[in-house]
């Protein structure tokens, strides 16, 4: 089990005139769920794109197990131990759904034998209930089939955070459960999760924390329960009241 | 009247975001679309517009089937669409922003002239603008553009994609009451997918409620005093 | 259906493979042939990025060539008639291809004799292996010094692939240094002093440049070089360049080909730099095709340019009938690499017959060095061979002459009016074949 | 055979020399600049001020751009801003710096010492801080929490300039770097590699005292001729980037058979009026454009239709390459297409004017300066006319009619366009078309021009990518500048290259390493859109 | 009825020995006939002159489909780097390379010509490692670009400086082989270059088939993706160039070492023959290192084949001059036939031509699709991507 704690301290990012991520901070420490949710145009995707290496922020840092990532390349903050799904599946197409398991595998250890690793991407297509697929190429796979084909990925690079950009999306309710069970498997294993979802019933039966997010500010954090409550949310999600 | 049947639609083949979706705009009315996100609301908009193409299921205009027309005819039979992502032509004039919305008669060089007129009249800010580039301006104003530009054909239907997602909660009233006049004085037919929930009842005839791209619940806007109940269970 | 129509594909791309060339077999009328045909190999650029034009011409000539042989019952060995049949190969202008043209030649289409070559980088790639495999070669078009001296020098730092004393290559185009020297003679005894050198950055140009730049140099005139790229279309920078340089060149030489030279003289008249009353155009040959050089240097007047091969008002018979056949196909008067193409199947079949085989290679080369024909472009005799016991250094020569036609005729002449046929050009050196009696002519003079 | 056709055309050889009055010539010229600039002056802000409520564009800085835009370029740089307000604040500065750069380059030629050996470490120095630079100002910017888009290339042109200096400069103004920093460093680095020029090498025609205005006024001129009718070419291919998003690898094969159109066009047109009349007529080949121009907007719609739709159609994976592979295809064909039709023998139409140069004659100033003479050759005058006159037209096309409208908006927003009635599919078509028609028509204007073979159109084409990545891909005015900024840096090139021998071999290769240089640190180049 | 008959031997295979392992037994087949050939005596030394060169784009095509197919890479520029290779191997065996501060000095004497090529190679790999560190942030057209830039700017350079290069006379390398038998000579070239070819094939198979070959393709489809798993995307960009940059170089440097051609001119880097060298690859099948190699080698068979077409007329009719036979010279329409053809595969068949072949061998359909119906949403469409968050 890795080591986790992930600390975001005062991360921003601007396009332009326009703050998309406004100075926040939080902090993973132990293997918890925890749900990310927010209005459209909340930063949500903004925020993962930072910590995941992909954009760089304007200002803060972010630190994964006592390393700095902010503004590594998404590699290495990948290889430090964060690995992210895409909101839009970004399966590689014209790869079989093996060799779609074994990049991260490889890029992760570089000197496993490929037999092994190809042994474990079976034992997790088959917890992912695709196994049946393992040799097509993935430009066949429906949409949610993709979906758990990322999922997959992520867990072939044993990273001690996930974050999962919007996994139900789409997804039949059929595959929605193996998803589910993905994520508490995952969670047992001792990861801390990310969940980032408008399946507002899956996000609060799954979650155990819950982070807010309005305008790119972090305006909620802690227990769902309290947070469902939490009138800055309630704004956020039912529009603006009269008297604010 | 604007009436989707049994709609199916997806960005993959085999993977439907909206399943068997069924809904009816009644003329002159405001119907407003709500739901979380991801639940296929713009989805559906987009489905009507011509931007993808049902897997199944019918979009009857007036009785007549309009499933899969491409999207610049739809002008021509009298509905429009004012898409969520700002889609103004940033670097043309706010004046030419408007002219292209005379695309369709675009020989008709009175009725093009008195339609900007009109909407000079409509937000008075445009008229003092007119020669700017539309890029420069304010994401309200912009919005205005958009909304101008789309009201130059008269149509009859329109389809409003969360017309004030990123605007100042000032700008936002401004727009709701827009919708609300293009409805009583101008009897359009309108067609609200939004988030802001609360300001959509406040002003819609008759809502729907999407989960997971079928129809939650629905009824006329006065049976959604509970919010609570309609959208965090 | 997916699966047929990539089949039907297939079937396609069989079917183009199947039209694999067949031979052409010819029966001529009145003529009893041998069996055996005597193929000789045309070594011509076809493509790009050899020069096309060219190979189109000289390509045109072995076949009319050949048509005349054959015509005359080809040629005779012993008491049978050979028929001629000529091979041509693409070069296209790299040494690389030309090689493997040539094996071609030698190995698959089992020529007796090979002729040929516009580009001298693929003479000199090609010497090694004709020499080597001992097929009689004539070159006709080739500049380069080097070629043909092969057989008494080492060839770019290495001994020749087979040294048995037999060199098997001959060349009747002029080597560069005879055609520059024309030039520079011509040009030092109009007194020039201040010479601007335009030359094109190949084989041809760069040579020559230097060649003529040394010959210039010693008469004590300065030179100014300018190497220009093959292809480039606008020269106006270059020229306003030489239009403000401190003093007016009394010359300027154009030692570029093609389309490009035609670009470059034209905007040379155009800007007024050249000819004028005092700086003489001297223009590249190509000059001498008229009806293209006023399509595309229609302000071309009184521009000068050396002309290889027998100047037009001595045409020989051959020569006029060339000409007529060659204008009938291509509205244009012949160039000498046409002619020379002509005349060197003529003197490998001359050579044949005397040698009395046509497989033999030395016996053949042997015999060429003492051809003594009189052809479309004038007399062909070799002074520096195997025949002959000195060698071109020990008589004090340059070695270029081993195997050298050395009478190449190469004059200056001028046109004088507008729109002129090369053939009413004046020509005005070296004054033997002066025509219209006069010299340069400065812009405005008439003959 | 192709030479059979090319015989028949009648031409009339040669033609006369047109001297300027002596009146008109220098004065002229040098009343000219001023006047514009009044003209500009004068005009400008009146001609803006009538639709421009808002003052958004102060009246000072259009009349700072009348000013100049009439100074360096005349009527051209009038109606350039007076058509297109938002270049104003960009172009105004370049042509403004370019101008400051040239006089006070003359005037360090003068005053500085010819010998002076530092200068090699100031040569040294200058990649070392620009290194140094580049690599430690964007990291401060990260770190003080600012935009850090701008501060890596205005660093490194910066340490190449001015040394150590700027990076104090940099850091004082830390969040306001902005464009024009690097505009204005850009062109100081321009001015001092000038100088080292001057200096190392003072035997130079450009920098040479005896001639160097003139030559380097003829120079400029030469290059501004030929660019313009470059920046038609280029033209062509920016408009279908604009729409499409692909670079177009056929666009010198249409515009080689443009100009093979255009002549075969003439040929046949002429022996038919001729046999019509009975008399010798010889059709002017400015009627050869607008054919070649239209058959190629055929060619071009029918082959977008066929192999291009299907890409925006999402019918095809890897679209970008695709569409390389697919246009360079369709070239190839055209090529060898046209080389088995028309032969290998070089061609050219008549002459547009029976003019053959412009001169302004040589005029003495001062005792010791004079001015002249100016050559410029007639036809070429001629077509850059032509070239002025269809880049304005397309610009009138698009900022004014319908059609072209419906056009800048599909560029613009293809989703918006759909919705206000466009159709995307037939903006694409045409998009591709009259780029096309563009490329052929300049083969057409310049087939009297250049000798024209088959393969005529790969130096061109090269050309037109560094135009369209110099002005900025999708930018039709940035075309035309390109067009020009390419037409003078090969004419100074070839000019001014210390070796008289190489200057003209490597013309090409002074705007291809221009291309390489902007691809490198500035892809969007000089006028393009900043992605959105 | 060849159609059904074609099904039932499938069905045969199928049932029995299986595809893969009769791909490999042609495959086999083809590399023995190979290795056979020069012994064949009816052939002449021609045949082998034209197999090597054959072999040459054979390499050429297919390490540029590893470059452009594989990696994704768009390169014009290949032509470029093996030039770099047989350049500068030529000019170190011809002038030496003295750093005389860093105490090097290697001298034309001291240098073999093995030695000479191994500097050629290292070079074009330096080179490429340059050129792709620049290229890390160009894409698609802007990448195909600049690599044209690159390749014009060495060829003028080239051309240009005469004194030193040879200009278009062109530099002659020092020969690799000192045998002074031709026919002996042709046999070591042959298999020379026909070893390089399966050696490089070999090598370049490897890598495809390793983890390195795996991270390009990722990066090919979907570089952001690739990164997010953590595959090192600048490096193995900058390596894929340094890679196909040291084969082409090594290619170069051998071939013109008097093995396939004595002497290196700058006209064989024109964009002409690096366009077609990607059409060879295209043809062939951009994506498959065998499809490309077999696509260079058939395609310069048929545009030597093709350059006249003789059709034998006949119940004895006769031209107008007589003769019986009906030619065609297809000089030029040969090049525009074959850009067609190049035109269509893209078009029609993007994985090439030989690709039903490759596939059919392969045993298991590969990517059977030419077209893709359902689309993904990516740049432009991203306005179309379900509900985006920004």
């Amino acid at each position: 089990m890795s080591e986790i704690n992930l600390e975001l301290n005062r991360i921003a990012k601007r396009f332009g005139g326009n703050q998309a991520v406004d100075h926040v901070s939080f902090s993973v420490t132990k293997p918890q769920l925890i749900g990310m949710i927010g209005p459209n145009g909340a930063g949500k995707t903004t925020l993962t794109n930072l910590m995941s290496g992909m954009l760089k922020p304007s200002s803060g840092t972010i630190y994964l197990n006592g390393r700095r990532i902010d503004g590594r390349a998404p590699y290495d903050v990948t290889r430090a131990g964060l690995g992210r799904t895409f909101q839009i599946t970004r399966a590689l197409n014209r790869m079989t759904v093996m060799e779609n398991m074994l990049v991260p595998g490889l890029a992760h250890d570089p000197g496993a034998r490929q037999a092994d690793l190809e042994a474990r991407a079976r034992q997790i297509l088959s917890l992912l209930t695709i196994d049946h697929l393992t040799n097509e190429f993935s430009r066949a796979l429906s949409g949610g089939q993709r979906k758990l084909l990322e999922l997959g990925r992520l867990l072939m690079l044993d990273p001690s955070v996930i974050i999962l950009d919007e996994p139900f999306a789409g997804v039949h309710p059929r595959l929605q459960e193996t998803i589910y069970n993905y994520i508490h498997r995952v969670h047992e294993d001792g990861k801390a999760i990310i969940l980032i979802s408008h399946n507002m019933g899956a996000v609060f039966e799954l979650s155990q924390r819950l982070i807010v997010l309005n305008f790119g500010a972090l305006i909620a954090d802690g227990d769902p329960q309290q947070v469902k409550n939490d009138p800055a949310v309630i704004d956020a999600y039912l529009g603006h009241d009269e008297d604010d | 009247m604007l009436e989707i049947r049994d709609l199916y639609v997806g960005y993959y083949e085999d993977l439907h975001i909206l399943r068997g979706l069924d809904l009816k705009a009644e003329n002159g009315k405001l119907t407003a679309i709500l739901g979380a996100n991801g639940v296929g609301k713009s989805t559906l908009l987009k489905a009507v517009y011509g931007f993808l193409k049902p897997h199944s299921g019918q979009v009857l205009l007036n009785g007549r089937d309009v499933t899969g027309t491409a999207t610049h005819k739809l002008i021509d039979l009298g509905i429009s669409y004012i898409p969520q992502q700002p889609g103004v032509f940033k670097h043309m004039s706010v004046r030419e922003n408007l002219m292209m919305g005379a695309w369709t008669f675009q020989n008709d060089k009175k009725r093009m002239e008195s339609k900007i007129e009109e909407n000079y009249e409509r937000f008075p800010i445009l008229r003092e603008k007119q020669h700017d580039h539309a890029g420069s301006l304010s994401g309200g104003q912009q919005r205005m553009v958009e909304i101008g530009r789309t009201l130059m054909t008269d149509p009859e239907v329109i389809l409003v994609d969360e017309p004030t997602a990123g605007l100042a909660k000032l700008l936002s009233e401004e727009v709701y009451r827009m919708l609300v006049n293009l409805r009583d004085q101008e009897g359009l037919t309108i067609l609200l997918v939004d988030q802001e929930i609360r300001e959509a009842l406040k002003i819609a005839d008759y809502v729907y409620v999407l989960e997971l791209g079928r129809n939650k619940f629905e009824g006329p806007a006065s049976d959604f005093d509970d919010l609570e109940k309609a959208f965090w269970t | 259906m997916k699966g047929k129509s990539t089949l039907a594909s297939l079937v396609v791309l069989l079917a183009l493979v199947a039209l694999l060339p067949f031979s052409v077999i010819h029966a001529d009328g009145h003529c009893e042939f041998a069996d055996e045909a005597i193929k000789i190999g045309g070594l011509v650029p076809l493509s790009a990025p050899g020069s096309v034009a060219g190979g189109v011409a000289m390509s045109w000539a072995f076949n009319r060539a050949v048509d005349d042989i054959n015509a005359d019952c080809g040629v005779q060995i012993g008491d049978q008639n050979h028929r001629l049949q000529i091979v041509i190969g693409d070069s296209e202008g790299s040494p690389e291809r030309g090689q493997a043209v040539v094996e071609r030649f030698i190995l698959e289409d089992e020529v007796h004799a090979v002729s040929g070559v516009y580009h001298s980088a693929v003479g000199l790639a090609t010497m090694g292996i004709l020499d080597a495999n001992g097929i009689p070669t004539v070159f006709s078009e080739p500049w380069n010094d080097n070629v043909s001296a092969n057989g008494i020098m080492e060839y770019d730092g290495r001994p020749p692939r087979n040294a048995d004393g037999v060199d098997h290559i001959f060349r009747i185009s002029p080597a560069s240094s005879m055609v520059g020297g024309v030039v520079v003679d011509w040009l030092l005894a109009e007194g020039v002093d201040n010479v601007v050198i335009i030359a094109e950055n190949t084989d041809y140009g760069q040579p020559a440049a230097a060649d003529e730049k040394a010959r210039f140099e010693a008469a004590g005139a300065t030179v100014t070089q300018i190497n220009v790229e093959l292809g480039t279309e606008d020269f106006v920078p270059i020229l306003s360049r030489i239009q403000a340089s401190a003093t007016v060149p009394d010359v300027v030489r154009i030692l570029v080909t093609g389309e490009t030279s035609y670009n470059l003289t034209q905007q040379m008249a155009e800007l007024g730099i050249a000819p004028t009353v005092d700086t003489i155009c001297v223009t590249n040959q190509f000059a001498f095709q008229s009806e293209q050089y006023w399509e595309n240097v229609p302000d071309g007047n009184y521009c000068t340019f050396n002309r290889v091969g027998i100047i037009p008002s001595l045409f020989s018979d051959i020569a006029v009938g060339l000409n007529e056949d060659y204008f009938e196909e291509f509205e244009d008067i012949i160039p000498s690499f046409a002619m020379a193409s002509y005349d060197a199947l003529h003197i490998l079949a001359d050579g044949m017959e005397r040698a009395g085989t046509i497989s033999d290679g030395a016996a053949i080369a042997a015999a060429i060095e003492t051809t003594d024909l009189e052809l479309s472009q004038g007399r062909y005799y070799f002074n520096y061979g195997n025949h002959n016991d000195s060698m071109p250094a020990d008589d004090g020569m340059p070695n270029y002459l081993w195997h050298q036609w050395p009478d190449p005729v190469v004059t200056m002449m001028q046109y004088f009016e507008q729109g002129q046929s090369s053939l009413d050009a004046a020509v005005i050196f070296p004054e033997v074949y002066q025509t219209h009696g006069t010299g340069y002519m400065a812009p405005g003079e008439m003959p | 055979m192709a030479g059979s056709d090319a015989s028949q055309l009648t031409r009339t050889h040669g033609s006369e020399d047109m001297v300027i009055e002596d009146s008109l010539s220098v004065w002229w010229l040098l009343l000219a600049g001023p006047l514009w600039a009044a003209i500009g002056l004068y005009a400008l802000p009146r001609s803006q001020g009538k639709i421009k409520r808002d003052e958004r564009i102060d009246v000072s800085r259009l009349q700072i751009a009348g000013l100049i835009g009439g100074f360096a370029l005349g009527p051209l740089g009038i109606g350039l801003f007076f058509l297109l307000p938002d270049l104003i604040r960009r172009a105004t500065l370049i042509l403004g710096i370019l101008i400051a750069v040239f006089i006070s380059s003359q005037v360090l030629v003068r005053v500085s010492d010819p010998n002076v050996p530092s200068v090699i470490w100031l040569v040294l120095a200058g990649p070392l801080w620009a290194a140094l630079g580049s690599y430690f100002i964007p990291r401060h910017y990260h770190d003080v929490d600012a935009d850090d888009i701008n501060a890596l290339t205005a660093a490194a042109l910066g340490g190449f300039t001015i040394g150590p200096l700027i990076f104090g400069l940099m850091w004082k103004h830390t969040p306001k770097i902005s464009r024009d920093w690097m505009i204005a460093l850009g062109s100081l680095g321009a001015w001092q590699i000038y100088t080292l020029f001057a200096i190392q090498n003072p035997s130079n025609p450009c920098v040479q005292t005896p001639f160097q205005v003139t030559y380097l006024a003829q120079q400029t001129a030469n290059g501004v001729v030929i660019g313009c009718i470059y920046s038609l070419m280029a033209v062509g291919l920016t408009l279908i980037y604009s729409v499409q998003g692909i670079v177009s690898f056929a666009h010198g094969q249409l515009y080689m058979v443009g100009g093979y159109f255009s002549f075969y066009f003439l040929i046949h047109a002429g022996n038919i009026l001729s046999e019509l009349t009975g008399t010798e007529i010889t059709v002017n080949p400015i009627w050869g454009i607008p054919v070649a121009g239209f058959i190629v907007f055929l060619m071009g719609a029918a082959f977008e239709r066929s192999f291009l739709k299907p890409m925006h159609d999402g019918l095809i994976e890897r679209a970008s390459e695709y569409a390389i592979l697919i246009t360079f295809g369709f070239g190839f064909v055209i090529e060898y297409t046209t080389l088995a039709i028309a032969g290998p023998f070089p061609q050219r139409a008549n002459r547009f004017i029976e003019i053959r140069r412009f001169t302004f004659p040589r005029t003495q100033i001062t005792e010791d300066f004079s001015f002249g003479p100016l050559n410029i050759i007639g036809d070429r005058a001629f077509a850059m006319v032509v070239g002025i006159v269809l880049i304005f037209a397309l610009l009138y096309f698009l900022q004014r009619t319908w059609t072209g409208r419906g056009l800048r908006a599909t560029s613009q927003d293809k989703q918006a366009a759909a919705v206000t009635g466009i159709n995307p599919t037939n903006m694409n078509t045409l998009a591709f078309a009259l780029g096309s028609m563009l490329a052929a028509m300049s083969g057409a204007a310049l087939i009297p021009i250049f000798a024209w073979v088959p393969w005529v159109g790969a130096e061109m084409v090269g050309r037109s990518y560094v135009i369209v990545v110099l002005g900025g891909l999708g930018s039709v005015p940035g075309a035309l500048f390109g067009g020009i900024i390419v037409g003078i840096v090969e004419a100074l090139g070839a000019g001014c290259h210390p070796d008289p021998s190489r200057g003209a071999a490597y013309k090409e290769a002074f705007a291809l390493l221009i291309f390489a240089l902007v691809l490198l640190l500035k892809p969007t180049g000089l006028f393009g859109r900043e992605p959105n | 009825m060849i159609v059904g008959l074609f099904t039932r031997f499938e069905r045969a295979i199928d049932d029995g020995i299986g595809r893969r392992k009769l791909g490999y037994a042609v495959l086999g087949l083809v590399i023995v006939f190979f290795l056979w050939f020069p012994n064949d005596t009816s052939q002449s030394n021609y045949a082998k002159t034209v197999f090597i060169s054959g072999f040459f784009y054979a390499i050429m095509s297919s390490s540029w489909a590893l470059l452009a197919g594989i990696a994704g890479q768009f390169s014009f520029g290949h032509m470029a780097f093996m030039g770099i290779g047989a350049y500068v191997a030529g000019l170190i065996a011809r002038d030496g390379l003295m750093f005389a501060s860093l105490g090097i000095a290697i001298t034309p004497d001291s240098i073999s010509s093995v030695g000479a090529i191994v500097i050629g190679t290292v070079a074009a790999g330096l080179v490429g490692l340059v050129i792709g560190w620049l290229l890390l942030r160009l894409r698609a057209a802007y990448l195909a670009l600049f690599t044209i830039a690159f390749s014009e700017l060495f060829r003028i350079a080239m051309l240009t400086e005469y004194d030193y290069t040879g200009g278009s006379n062109g530099l002659s390398l020092r020969p690799l082989l000192q045998v002074a038998d031709v026919d002996t000579a042709r046999q070591i070239e042959y298999y020379l270059m026909f070893g390089l070819l399966i050696a490089c094939l070999l090598v370049m198979y490897r890598v495809v088939h390793s983890p390195i070959g795996i991270f390009l393709r990722a990066m090919r489809e979907d570089e952001d993706a690739a990164s997010a798993l953590g595959v090192n995307v600048v490096r193995y960009k900058i390596l894929v160039f340094v890679f196909t940059s040291m084969i082409v170089g090594l290619a170069g440097a051998i071939f013109y070492s008097d093995v396939g051609s004595e002497r290196i001119i700058p006209e064989q880097l024109e964009v002409l023959q690096m366009s077609l060298i990607i059409a060879y690859a295209v043809i062939g099948g951009m994506e498959s290192l065998i499809g490309a190699a077999a696509g260079a080698f058939i395609s310069r068979y048929l545009l030597e084949a093709m350059r006249e077409v003789v059709i034998t007329l006949p119940f004895g009719l006769t031209m107008a001059d007589g003769s019986d036979a009906f030619v065609w010279e297809t000089g030029a329409w040969r090049f525009a036939l074959f850009g067609l053809v190049m035109v269509f595969t893209l078009r029609y068949m993007r994985n090439g031509l030989l690709y039903p072949i490759i596939n059919w061998f392969s045993g298991r359909d590969l990517i059977m699709k030419e077209t893709v119906a359902k689309r993904k949403p990516d740049g432009d469409d991203l306005a179309l991507a379900e509900d985006r968050d920004e």
